[in-house]
This record gives structure tokens, sequence and C-alpha cells, in this order.
């Protein structure tokens, strides 16, 4: 129907003086943008197709390409964008639910641009992170209440099982299916390399990749895919998932496209089938269904791990969040409504939802009123970009961070957001085969690990600059932080002065 | 010794390697202006078919057959490189039917063509292997 | 131009410490921490100055011993009618000062020594010393005016806006006698100085005199407000003095355990640590360890029967111990040793992280 | 071996559930938790009303209760057999993979949610009498068979199949059901559908007691879906 | 101990031994006889010579320093009269006797001259195997001599033919009716025939000299043929008669097992002079090839000096390129023949047993080496992609474990 031609949204500019023909592009691209017609003798492309994921742009051995936002433009109205106009032509085409991937796009206040962090000077010194120690392992978990002795005085142990990382920051859940194997070894074998933990997401956990379990979160969602004894026994802790930031209130959804062989096995259903997870657990409609769930987990795993729940930032989550902590979790993870997803409705993904900053701030606020806040280790997710998000996330509360987005792009993701159609030309949200090759899990866990491992220099840089050398004397230490630009609301709900005060 | 090593698993068919191996034998700065429009003779070839893909070059055999059997004495072992002298090889193609993995391939100027790992060029090491964008060529030592 | 009073805002500030101690329990003048003080006058500004003595109200020791400030007399009305509503005054005075043209502005101090109403501490359903804290904390909070700067048996905090000498001359310290002195110079970057901030900061018989800035101050202010404690003067003493009573005093903690919390050894010293000691100290950090401080700092604590001293773990503040006979010595610089006890049987600059602790009964520890 | 559950922890039966040899009666059962969970090789008799989530997880074990049962009995069952000489409460055999669930009596709501088969693994829950609404919502594979026996109307409550994409169900009724989704096929099983479920039912008329002819006085209306995929419309990629 | 080697022979199997001896033994001597006078050179590369391919400074095999730098007694000129295997003596033709602890002897092979009737009568008659044989023909042609006749149109009358042609007037006869006859099949030579007629070459095939009177050859069928020069090429045989007379087991040539050693103890034999095993067939043959001679020669010094080496790998195979056109046969041409061809490019593999037995390629000869290792290896068939193999050479065929093997070096 020509009446729903759009003009791409994207050129691809050859430097035809530099190409040389060799076709790597062709090759390189899953959405068939290039081509060299024998008869034409040079390369052409249809940037129709093109999702702008840079794949074609890397490899290009002479840089002979570039992508560039195409100025075909509809007639300037602040109101109905392009963008509005160009989706309501998709829906009108289609009667489909437009469905979108990676995190929020939208231009809503990012409150970790807006905060920035002490130093030290003459009163205090600063500490230098090269020649002192700088301490960032963190152990997650409940606290004890109680101080116990044997006859002798001696302390007994009443620490619950704990989490123990070498830095406060994990990978966020991803499921194999929504990520290929090679992603998902990346993540394990980076994980253990670093001494923190990643997470199986919701398809759950290959067995091949069984040998990482002590650097394995394994997560429990509503479809409980792949759950059993014996994959609930091989993490280290285990993580329900009520709810994601991307989609919070919305369930999963892997297209019986994708579940071939492994995945297939992986999530113990048959090929081709739907994986649907619905929006709620049909066994948690209360607060108290949920300890229900924590505790047969518990059960399940002898009290061995530690539970986490993951919850997605929304507009009452101090109160849900107190409800967790005594619900019998351990931890508590928030996803902010910038987390990302291999597919979520568009509507939802940009419209449900608060910012992690002031979700992690009240939540934080709210457990310490209520003397709970040691119940529970809690780890803040959705969005975090850099080491300094990570230190702000800390000083507001957070004892850990969860990366998903961050980590994907260590992977080579180039957040064309187009993981839902499948093809994705980097090898980590597709699952097919000559595209998953493209991620060979010994890059991705090198870049992994210097991607942390830097973080984990910045980090003890801004720690070593505060005065501070144990990530624990940072958590929730809001006297390292001041607002820019914040109104007199904004402040009192993170609990942070203005710059000047 | 350091030999090029190509982890199939990992390979793509980007023919990457074959233009970075082409481009460095011929000494110029710039891959564009060096192999416009000319047809790549590399000394690494991808051969592709069904899905399966990999790269191969000269394995740098410690006994290698075309040294041996190489009618001129062209090609000898230098530091453990089989390496061509193009100046005597006067292109009989003895050690191209004498290669296992057909490795060498004949060349425009009469003589043969094989991956001397860099050795011969401003690289210093194999230009594939910088090049390859998946880790699928390697250049380390791994018994052979 | 409205001037915020000390409490309103974070502050900031390097000191000087000194303590005395007699570990036989034999009580000697004040005098001679004056003395020390004197010494280390460059460490202070004359923006604060104070001293903790125990063993000083030996005919009183049966009863909390409340050294208040009032800012006025309504103040001291209405302070009077709540600890008259919760507790015995068994006796009741001014503390006696002498005038100095050094210390000024002074407030009304007041002395009470008080044993909680039987009745009201059976209504409390709490322990004897925790119905004392709050009802200290009650005063502190919402008696507009009135400050309890201690309130711990058979001891007393005397504290001022000055020079730690002239503070001690304005209390006429050398007029008591006690087991156990410590004293604190002030040198705050940022205040104009109030009398209720000035150490030593105390908790019932907890009294916490310290030199350093803590960095991980609101962490720790944050958790342990959780548990009840008010920070009401936003200094890292009081937040100290807090910690120390929630794990000492609630927590039923060690002092030794209570240092390897406050300042706990690196997790590299810990890991290569015999197996049960590896265990325990993992069990006390990640049980506490928002209680970990970090920043620098040493401190003298004051404790019914004995004292402790603590440096920050990498030992940013200076702090030396000596030792004659039975007196104990502890101050930031040898000097304010020497000056009072030149002839020492034994002087150490004590490791970062380690529990200097002497007691009465037990001695060294 | 024999636990008096009252007054005893979850933990406490758990680990006395472990610790026993093979077979275990629980008496005195007054809504303690979690019995079960994760068990393999155990046979466990419950006299009383076992608490939420029985046999969560369950491994291989069987678990027999004698009396009523309460909700989430065989939640992410893998493997086993729970059988309920009485009623069970909501979400039995949620997400359940393998396995059989045998219900006497009725069952609440949301039974058989989202139970999926894969391999050989091909879970069962058989309701003697009628169940909740939300029967078999999401049912992505595995077998539910209700009886409603001693019910004269369709013996599930609405919403029957809610979003099923794989597995079947046998409804006995004596009226077809209605009001189903689009996407599930319904009809009255013929002689070779029924003879799929034969087995079962005269396996599970035995455990009851119940005489077999009583069961075939009536269609029985086999439900299945007509897409493993059943929202691949719904979206458009944006 | 210092062990004295001696090697009769100065070619590609001696160069072979005595790089071979001097990886394991430094410091036994070692003693080269050659006839010839020249340092050693490639013998195939006098065709390349005449055709000005190959300077004269280029047609040698190693470096000037070889000999120097490989610590041999190198004594040119100097035939070998005589072997004494019981003494293990040696004594040349100036009557000079020389001990050895290890002899090799490597004398190469020969030309076959036919006796034609009124040969004698024949001026400017030469054969086209030495370097000596290039430099004469070269002497001849330039200096006006341009009528060449070459009888043979094998390896060595072609590629002769080819060196001179652009110089000269060059006619070819064979007694065969095809050209390559000992390296080709019949479908193949059609094409290569065709190819060399092409290029002016006179090819008379299936016509056989009768005789000469004179520079004029007589042809069995009747015609006649003038010419400037001959250049007889009508093969080669081993020189084994050294060995014979000493008593050693020959048959067409000196008789070796895979260890390169004669029937005479202490006495290896390698190159063109012997008779060994053919691979592809399993059976005693004559391969006088370069790049044999090399490796039994390398084989022999190896356990000359004590290093144990098995050569077993012995097939015919040719690499040749005339007049532009790529040649390269492999192997014996039995069995099944799977025909490949694309009009020019021609692709003929002969295989029987589950084992490739020889394969002719001719123009693109990519990858070849993969064939002849399938040869060599006696790959099983069955075990590999055959039919993918034959189109497109490569390892693709052979799977993964093979290719980590050999592209990944995991064992």
């Amino acid at each position: 129907m020509p009446v729903d031609y759009l003009y791409p949204e994207y050129e691809v500019i050859r430097n035809y003086d530099r190409c040389i023909n060799c076709r790597v592009c062709e090759r390189q691209c899953a959405n068939e943008v290039h081509e060299f017609p024998e008869n034409a003798g040079k390369m052409v492309c249809d940037s129709s197709k093109c999702v702008n994921c840079h794949r074609c742009v890397a490899l290009c051995p002479t840089k002979a390409l570039k992508i560039v936002k195409s100025d075909h433009t509809f007639k300037h109205n602040a109101n109905w964008s392009g963008k509005a106009i160009t989706e309501i032509y998709k829906q009108a085409g289609t009667g489909g639910v437009l469905l979108s991937s990676m995190g929020n796009p939208e231009n809503y206040p990012i409150y970790f641009d807006k905060m920035l962090i002490n130093a030290s000077q003459v009163t205090n010194p600063s500490i230098d992170p090269l020649r002192e120690p700088m301490e960032t392992r963190t152990y997650l978990g409940s606290k004890p209440k109680e101080i116990r002795r044997d006859q002798d005085g001696r302390l007994i142990n009443t620490l619950p099982p704990q989490i123990k990382l070498s830095m406060p920051i994990m990978f966020s859940a991803m499921s194999y299916g929504s990520i290929s194997y090679n992603a998902h070894e990346s993540l394990a074998r980076a994980a253990q390399e670093l001494g923190i933990l990643y997470n199986t997401g919701e398809g759950g956990l290959h067995e091949s990749l069984y040998k990482y379990g002590q650097n394995t979160i394994v997560q429990v969602a509503s479809g409980r895919f792949g759950v059993h004894k014996e994959y609930l026994g091989s993490g280290a802790a285990i993580e329900i998932k009520m709810g994601q930031g991307a989609k919070p209130g919305i369930g999963g959804h892997l297209p019986g496209t994708k579940i071939g062989g492994d995945i297939s096995r992986t999530r113990m259903i048959p090929e081709g089938s739907d994986a649907i997870s619905p929006a709620p657990h049909h066994d948690i409609y209360s607060i108290e269904d949920l300890r229900q769930l924590v505790f047969s987990l518990k059960e399940a795993t002898e009290y061995q791990k530690p539970v986490i729940v993951k919850i997605a930032a929304v507009h009452n989550v101090s109160a849900i969040a107190s409800g967790i902590a005594r619900s019998g979790a351990d931890i508590i993870a928030i996803d902010g409504f910038r987390g990302g997803t291999g597919a979520a409705p568009t509507r939802i993904r940009d419209n449900v939802g608060i910012p992690i900053e002031l979700a992690l701030a009240s939540v934080d606020s709210r457990l310490r009123s209520e003397g709970i806040r040691d119940n529970v280790s809690i780890i803040a997710a959705g969005s975090i970009r850099s080491s300094s998000d990570i230190v702000k996330a800390i000083a507001l509360g957070a004892d850990c961070i969860y990366i998903g987005t961050s980590a994907l792009l260590a992977l080579g993701c180039h957040l064309c957001r187009s993981c839902q159609t499948g093809k994705c030309n980097w090898g980590i949200a597709t699952q097919r085969e000559d595209l998953v090759k493209r991620l060979n899990p010994e890059i991705g866990t090198v870049r992994l690990v210097n991607l942390l491992t830097a973080w984990q220099h910045e980090i003890k840089e801004m720690m070593g600059g505060m005065g501070i050398n144990s990530i624990e004397s940072l958590r929730g230490n809001r006297s390292m932080l001041r607002g820019t630009g914040l109104n007199e609301r904004e402040l009192e709900i993170l609990g942070i002065k203005h710059a000047g005060e | 010794m350091k030999r090029v090593y190509v982890n199939e698993e990992w390979c793509l068919g980007c023919h990457l390697c074959e233009y970075y191996c082409a481009f460095a034998q011929t000494n110029e700065n710039d891959i564009a202006r060096a192999l416009k429009d000319k047809v790549i003779k590399p000394g690494i070839r991808v051969e592709e078919h069904n899905g399966i893909c990999f790269a191969v070059s000269c394995r740098h055999c410690e006994e290698p057959l075309c040294a041996k059997s190489c009618i001129t004495g062209a090609l000898t072992v230098v530091s453990g490189i089989v390496s061509v002298d193009t100046e005597k090889c006067i292109g009989c193609y003895t050690c191209i039917l004498n290669c296992p993995y057909g490795a060498i391939s004949p060349s425009e100027k009469g003589a043969i063509l094989k991956c001397q790992l860099c050795s011969d060029n401003t690289h210093g090491s194999p230009a594939c292997v910088k090049g390859c964008p998946n880790k699928a060529i390697v250049f380390e030592e791994r018994g052979l | 131009m409205y001037e915020l009073r000390e409490g309103e805002f974070r502050n900031i500030s390097g000191c000087a410490i000194s303590g005395i101690f007699s570990r036989s329990g034999n009580r000697f003048s004040g005098r001679r921490i004056i003395d020390s003080m004197k010494v280390m006058h460059e460490r202070s500004n004359g923006l604060g100055g104070g001293f903790a003595a125990y063993g000083i109200y030996p005919e009183y020791k049966e009863f909390y011993a409340l050294h208040v400030f009032y800012d006025d007399t309504q103040a001291r009305k209405d302070c009077e009618s709540f600890i008259d509503a919760h507790f015995d005054i068994i006796n009741l005075s001014r503390i006696p000062t002498r005038k100095t043209p050094a210390i000024t502005d002074e407030p009304l101090i007041w002395r009470y020594f008080v044993a909680p109403l039987p009745t009201r501490l059976a209504e409390s359903q709490l322990d004897e010393k925790e119905y004392t804290v709050r009802c200290v904390f009650a005063i502190n909070t919402s008696i507009k005016g009135a400050y309890v700067v201690s309130g711990g048996k058979n001891m007393g905090v005397f504290k001022a806006v000055g020079y730690p000498e002239d503070v001690g001359e304005f209390y006429k310290l050398e007029e008591y006698e006690g087991y156990c002195f410590t004293a604190h110079g002030r040198y705050p970057t940022n205040t104009p100085g109030w009398w209720g901030g000035a150490h030593p900061f105390s908790l019932l018989d907890h009294s916490v005199v310290h030199n350093g800035e803590i960095s991980s101050y609101d962490a720790n202010r944050r958790a342990i407000e959780m548990y009840g404690y008010k920070c009401t003067l936003q200094t890292d003493t009081e937040v100290i003095t807090y910690i120390i009573d929630f794990l000492h005093r609630r927590k039923g903690l060690s002092f030794k355990e209570v240092c390897s919390v406050m300042a706990a050894p690196f997790w590299s010293t810990i890991e290569a640590m015999p197996e049960d000691d590896r265990n325990e100290l993992i069990y006390l950090r990640s049980t506490f360890s928002s209680q970990l401080i970090t920043g620098p700092f040493s401190i003298i604590v004051g404790f019914e029967g004995g004292i402790m001293a603590l440096n920050d773990r990498l030992k940013l503040r200076s702090m030396v111990v000596g030792e004659k006979d039975e007196m104990v010595y502890i101050a930031s610089e040898e000097a304010a040793i020497r000056v009072i006890q030149n002839d020492l049987d034994r002087i150490r600059a004590p490791k970062g992280g380690e529990c200097v602790m002497f007691t009465v009964d037990k001695g060294d520890e | 071996m024999m636990i008096r559950a009252k007054g005893l922890s979850t933990r406490e039966i758990n680990s006395a559930i472990s610790a026993a040899e093979n077979k275990i009666d629980i008496v005195d059962c007054f809504g303690e938790r979690f019995i079960g969970c994760g068990s393999s090789g155990r046979r466990i008799n419950i006299t009383g009303t076992p608490g939420n989530a029985l046999g969560a997880y369950l491994d291989g074990s069987e678990i027999i209760v004698k009396g009523n049962a309460q909700d989430a009995v065989g939640d992410t069952m893998n493997d086993g057999m729970i059988t309920i000489y009485g009623n069970a409460g909501d979400a039995l055999g949620y997400a359940m993979r393998g396995g059989r669930i045998f219900v006497r009596d009725d069952s609440g709501y949301r039974t058989g949610i989202h139970m999926k088969e894969y391999g050989d693994k091909k879970p069962v829950i058989v309701v003697g009498g009628r169940c909740g609404s939300f029967l078999g919502e999401y049912l992505a594979g595995g077998l539910i068979i209700v009886l409603g026996i001693g019910c004269n109307t369709f013996p599930a409550g609405f919403f029957t199949g809610t979003g099923m994409h794989g597995g079947s169900m046998f409804i006995r009724s004596a009226v077809p059901p209605a009001g189903l989704p689009e996407q599930v096929i319904v009809k009255q099983a013929n002689q070779s559908e029924m003879s799929l479920i034969k087995d079962i039912l005269k396996e599970f008329c035995s455990y009851f007691d119940i005489s077999a002819d009583t069961i075939y006085d009536r269609p029985f209306y086999m439900l299945t879906s007509n897409s493993k995929n059943p929202y691949k419309q719904l979206y458009t990629e944006n | 101990m210092h062990r004295k080697y001696v090697i009769i022979g100065n070619s590609a199997a001696a160069v072979g031994a005595v790089e071979a001896i001097r990886r394991n033994d430094r410091n036994g001597s070692i003693v080269i006889f050659s006839k010839e006078s020249q340092s050693t050179y490639s013998r195939p590369l006098i065709s390349y010579y005449n055709q000005g391919k190959v300077g004269r400074e280029s047609i040698y095999f190693r470096p000037d320093d070889f000999y120097e730098k490989n610590d041999c007694d190198f004594r040119p000129g100097t035939s070998v009269f005589k072997i004494d295997i019981h003494s293990c003596t040696i004594t040349t033709d100036s009557g000079s006797d020389e001990k050895y602890d290890r002899l090799l002897i490597a004398t190469g092979s020969e030309p076959v001259v036919p006796p034609f009737p009124g040969l004698d009568t024949v001026s400017n008659v030469r054969t086209y195997t030495s370097f000596d044989d290039a430099l004469a023909l070269e002497e001849l042609i330039s200096s006006g001599l341009s009528r060449v006749l070459i009888v043979g149109a094998g390896l060595i009358g072609l590629k002769c033919a080819e060196g001179i042609s652009k110089k000269a007037d060059v006619t070819c006869v064979d007694l065969s009716d095809k050209v390559l006859s000992s390296i080709l099949d019949d479908v193949s030579s059609d094409l290569i025939s065709d190819h060399i007629r092409s290029n002016g070459i006179k090819l008379v095939l299936g016509n056989a000299v009768k005789a000469f009177s004179g520079n004029k050859a007589e042809l069995a069928d009747g015609s006649r043929i003038d010419f400037d020069v001959l250049v007889i090429a009508s093969g080669v045989r081993p020189c084994a008669s050294l060995f014979k007379n000493a008593g050693g087991l020959t048959g067409k040539g000196i008789i070796i097992d895979d260890h390169c050693r004669t029937s005479a103890e202490n006495v290896f034999a390698a190159g063109d002079c012997v008779e060994s095993v053919d691979m592809s067939t399993g059976k005693y043959k004559v391969m006088a090839l370069l790049p044999n001679a090399y490796m039994q020669g390398e084989c022999a010094g190896s356990n000359m000096s004590d290093t144990e080496c098995v050569f077993n790998k012995a097939i015919p195979m040719n690499a040749l390129t005339l007049f532009g056109l790529h040649i390269l046969t492999t192997g014996s041409y039995t069995g099944e023949v799977s025909d490949d061809s694309e009009g020019n490019d021609i692709r003929r593999f002969y295989h029987s047993d589950n084992r490739l037995n020889g394969y002719i390629l001719i123009n693109n000869i990519d990858k070849a080496g993969i064939y002849t290792s399938m040869i060599r290896d006696r790959v099983p068939l069955d075990t590999i992609d055959f039919g993918l193999v034959r189109k497109a050479p490569g390892l693709m065929a052979f799977g993964r474990v093979y290719r980590d093997k050999t592209l990944g070096g995991k064992s």
C-alpha cells in the first residue's frame, strides 16, 4: 500500500572513492541492506532496511560507510512529531501493538546527570587508590538481627546466606533466548573472572553453563521456564522476577520462532512453541503469596541461597519494597523505567514506571525509617551507564547495581533497538546460528572484564577522592551528593542538598 | 613457534582477512588506495560452504612438502617461516601440487604467493589476525 | 543574617585529644589533663574544648549524673519538670565555675543526680539504661534550649566554647578527682562554636573524644538513625558515640569487637587470617557493614571502669599511648604526655584499627 | 517414620522428610507450608490440611493427602505424584512440567495454569469434581482432565483455556463448554481420543474407588489449541 | 665419532642428503663427487633458461656458499668409476680411492638415445637433461641454426620446445599419437596438443623417425623433415650401473627400501637413479622427479646420520606449464574416472577401492595439493565429501575434526 510508505529513517552513505567492493557489508548485514549486483559493478544499498546497527560501518575495512539520519521530514509540528505520526501509520496499517526493544529512549529527566559527587579538600585527606587499599567488596543479603554467642562467649555465625562480590556490580537478568548463548557465556565467564554474578533471566540455564554456578543468579519468573530443583540449586542466589523496569506489569513473550533446539532444551518447552511469561505469577497475587514463593524457594534449596525479589520501579515502590523486606526476601532488586528489554510494547516501555534514582532514594529512606534496611540489600538497576552512576546509586543507598544494557554495549550492541527482530547483527539478541557466532565469548569476556575493571578503578578513584576506602562507607552516604537544577521536591525525595549548600 | 590458527567456530566468513592480507602485501598505507579496483590475491583464503566457513593460510609445516619439492630452491624455511624468494621462483607450481592445505596460490607476477606471517612487510605481525573481527584467526603458540 | 547553630549543618573539624587513666582505679586531679591539653594549644582554635571525667562522684555513684546546659530559665523549668516526671532527683545544683575572660556566653549549667522513677520505668518496658537514654533524647530533641551534656553514672562531661585549658579553668577541673580523664580541643573550620557541640560527646557512661573527620558520616548516620538514635548535632563524634553505644550496649559486642566493626580490617587482611578469626571478622564486617567508619579519625572512649582508643584503619590521624606504672596516657601528640609524665615505661603508636583498651580490674586486654 | 506436624516448622518437617528412608506419615497437619518441597524418592502420607505450596518443585516423590489441600499444590512440579482425597485450592499445578496430580473432589481457580511439557515429561492433572475459573490458562502442554462428578453444569468456571497454546484438556460435561477463546478448538472426544486418557482414568478411579462406568455416562469435550504461537499477530515492530 | 659420508652425484637428492646429515651431524666429513662442473643446479630449470625466464645465475638450486656452509668437500668434474661395497671404497676415474662410512648414490638418470640408423650422420645432436645441453642448444640456435627437430613429445621434448620456441622453428615428432603420454591420459592429451600447436610448434604424432641421413629425418609414414639441430628427448633411464657392477640389487634402477637403503650395507641411494614404491599403486617404479629426489635424499641423509627416517610417500607427480597452460598431474591413472571438466578446465580424478589414485588438472590448478594429499595419505573417499572437493578443492570436504587439527592446532 503506497499510503503506508515511509521514507527510511536512516540513509546509508557510501564513499565510492573508498569502497573496494569487498562485500563485507553485504555479508555482515542480516537486514540485507547491501548488495553487489553483478551488472552494476558496485555496491548498492537499500536504506529502508537499515536499522542503524553500525555493523557494516564498523567492519568496513576502508571506512567507506556512514549512516546518517534522513533529513526527510514531516511538516514541523511541535505536537505531532514525526515519530507520533509514523507510529500511527504503522498501527493503522497492521492493527498491531507497537513493539520495541531496549530502554526508554524518551526525554525524561536523568537524575544521575543532575547529581554531583563530593571530594575531600584539606580537612579530610583524599586517599590515593593506587597506593592505599580501596575496598569494593560487597556482601548482599539480609543481616542478622541479633548477636548470639556460644557458651564460651564466642560469636555464633548467624549470618544468612550472602552473595559475595568483588565490586558492587552484577549483570542483570537477560534470558537465554532473548540473548544468544554466546552472550550468556560471555557474561558467565566474565562474572567468574571478575568475582561477581550474572543472572540467567527467565530462560533457564544451559547445561554447559552450570559450571559457572557460583557466579550465577538463577531467575524464577512467572513462566517458570527451565525451573527445576537442580536449576534452583545450581546458582549462588535465586531471583524471583516480579517485574521489569522496561515493562512494568507486563509479562514476557519469546516467540516460537526463537525457540530452537538449545533454547527449547534449556527452557524445557517444545521447539517452536511460544514461551509466554504471564504478567503476574499466578501463584502470587499479594505480598503474603510472595512470602510463600520466597519460602518455597528457600525450602527447595535448604535455606542455602539468598532470594532476590526483583520489581519494577513504580509509583508506590517504597511501600512495595517495605513489604518485600518483610517477606523473607534477602535482597530487593529495583529496576528503573529506563531498563532495557528484548521486546516490550512501545507504549509501556515509554510511559510506565519511574526513574531508578527516585525509586532507590525513596526505598532506601523508607526502609530506614522503618528500621528494616538491614533486612535486605538493595540492587538498583535500569540504565546504569557509568561508574559515576554507580557511585551515585550507592550513595543514594544501593548496595549494588545491575547492568544490562551497558554489558550488552560492551559485547558490541550498538543500541539500534531492533532486538525484537531477532536479526541482531552483533550476535547478541539473536538465535540465528550465523549471527550468534559473531560474538566470540572469548572477546566478549575480555570486553566485559575490561569494562568492569575500568569502572572499578574509577569507583575507587571517586571513593578515594571522597576519602572513603570501603564501599560500605559510601552506601547511603548521601552527604556525598549534591543536586544541580533540581527543585525542592526532587531534592527532598533524593535526600540530598543542592550544590553550594 | 607462533602460527596463525583458525578457530572455525568463530569464523564469520566476512573475508576481511583476505583484504587485510592483500593490503599488507602492498605496503601502502591506505587500504582504499591500495585495493581500489584490484582483484586481490591474499595469502589467506576463506572457504565457505553450507554455512560453514573458515580461513586457510600456510601452516608453516615443520616438514614443509612445498619447500622440499621446490625445484628452484625458492622456498626455504627462515626461522620457522616457510618463505618464498619470488625472484627465484619461476612459477612451476610444484609447491601448489604438494601443499596439503591449498595454501599456496599463483601470483600475477608468475611466481607463487603465500602467507609469510607478514614477516616480509611493514605489518610486523599477521594482518589477517589483527583484522579479524571475531578472533577466529589468532597468532599464537599451540604446538602444531 | 541568621547564623546556623551547630547541629543545623554538617560540621567539619580537626582536633587534639588526650586521655589519662589509672589502671588501679586511683583517683587523681583534673589538673593533669589540663596541662596535657595546653601543650596542644595549636591543634585547637578556641571554638570548643571539653573533658570527660570518671570516678568523680563516688558519693553518688548509684545515680545518673545529668549535666545540662540551658539557654534560659524557661528551658530549665521545662526540663526540670520533665526530669521530675521521669526520675527521682536525689540532688541538683549549678555546676561550679570560675569567671575567666577566655570563656564567655556561658549557658546555665546544671547538674542532677537522678534515678528512674520505678513506676515509669516499669511502664516503659525498657531496661534502666535504655529508659535513661530515651529520656535524654527526649530532652535534647523536644525541650527548646535544654541540652543534656552527659548522663552517665559517676562521671561527667565538662565542655565549652574556648580553648580546652581555659575550659578546664572555667570548670575548676583541678578540684575534681577521678581515675580517668579524657579531653578534647577543637579546630572546627566553619562554625561559630556552640557549647553543646564541643567534645566529649557522651551517652550514658560512654564518652568519646575524637580527632578527625569521617568520610562515611552520612552512611553511618543514616544507618544508626534506623535504630532510634537522633543525630541532632551532625558531628562525627556524635555518630561514633551512637555506634559504640549501639554495638556495645545494644548488641553486646565487646570493645574489641566494636573496634573490628568500626575500623574493620581490610578484606585482604581478613582473608589472610586463621580460619576462626577470619570467619568472625567476615561475620562482623558483613553484619555491621554500615557501622564501618572510614576517613581519618582517632578516638578516645571513656566508659565506666575503662578507656579505649582507636585509630582509623589507614591511621590517618596521630595517636600515641604511654604507660608509667599503673598510669596510662593517650594523646594526639607525645609531647602532651611527656609534659605530665616524662619518665615513661613504655610509649607506642598503636596500629590503625588496633583496639587499645585498659580497664580498672583487668588491666591491658 | 511418623511426623507429628503440629508445632513443627516447615524446615523441621522437610529435614525430617529428607532424613527419612522412604515412607513418611505426617499427621496433625494444620497449614504447614512447603511440605515435600523439591523432594524426590519419598512417599509422604499426610493426614490433616497441609499448607500452601504442598509439593512445590516436587521431583519424584509421592504425596498422598487424606483431606483437603490448600493453594499452589505442585507449583512448578517436575516429577512425582500428588493424590488428594478431598479438594485442592487455587493455582493447582502452576507451571507444572511433569508428574501427576489427582484431586478426588474439586479444585480452585487457575487450575493447571501454564502447565507445559517437554520431551518425555508430560504433566497430568485429574480433578474429580469441578474447577474454578481460568482452568488451563496459558496451557502450553500436558493434560488436564476434569470429571465433574456430581456436577450437572459445565464443571469449570469462566475463561477456560485463556491463552492456551499447547496441551489438551478433557472435560466431562453434560453441556458443551461455551465462551472459549478463539484459538481453542473444542470437540467431543471420539473413541480414539478417549483411548488416550483411558489408562489415566482407570487409575484415577481405582485410587478413589470410583466406578468406572459412572464416568463414561457423559461426553468428554476435548480442548486443544490451534496454535503454538497465540500472539503472533499481536505486534507490530517499531 | 667422526664419520665420513660420501655422496656420488650433486643434484636434488644429494642436496637433500647434505641438509639432513648436517641437521644431525655437524662434525662428520662429507665428500661430494659430481661429474659435472657446476655447483648444484636445478635440472628442470634448463628449459626456463632457454626461454630466458631464468638467468644463468638463477639456475642454481642452492646459494653459492652451500658447500662451505655445510662443510662439504665438493669435487666437481669427478666421475666415480667403481664402488667396492666390501671395502667401503669408491674409486674415481682418475684412480684415486675414497673410503666411506656411509655412501649415498645419487647418480640421477641419463637420457635414452635410441639407436636410430644414420644418427651418426647428423650434425648438431643434443640430448636435453643437463645445463650443458641447454647452453649448447642456446649456442647452436643463436648461431643461426633455427630449424630444430625434437624427437619425443614427452615432458623433456615439450619443455625443450617451449624453451626455444621463440627463437627457433620447432618440430616435435613422437611415435605415440598423444603428447605427454607418460603423464596424461588420452582425453587431456588432446587439449594439450592443440594448445601446443596453437603456439607454433609443429607436432608430428603417431609417426616415428625411421632413420636419419644427414640433417634430414625420415619418418615411418615416409615423410621427411629437414632440420638444423636435432634434440633427442626420448626419455631417461636411471644411472644404476655403478651399483649394479658393485654387486648391488637393481631393477630398472637401484632398488631401495623405505629408509632409502640399498641391498648393500651402509650404502644408500636416492633420486632418479632409484626404483622405489609408488604409493599410489604400491608397486616399484622409477619416479624421476625432483621432489621425490630431494625427499629421498633427505631420508637417506637422515638415516646415514643415525636419525631414523621413513620415506614411503613417493608418487609420480608433475607440475608443468606449457605456453602458459598449467598442467598438474599426480599418481596413477587407474580405476574409475570422475570427470569434472568444464570446457578447457580439465579435472579428471582416478579412483578405486574408495581411494584416489591419481588426477589430472589443466588450467585451474588451485589447491591441487589437497588432491595430492588425498592420494599420499590414502584418504578413504567416503570419509570426505568427494563430490565437493572435486569441484571445489578445499579443506571443507574433510570435516571439522581434520580442520581443527590442521588449522586449529588442536590434537
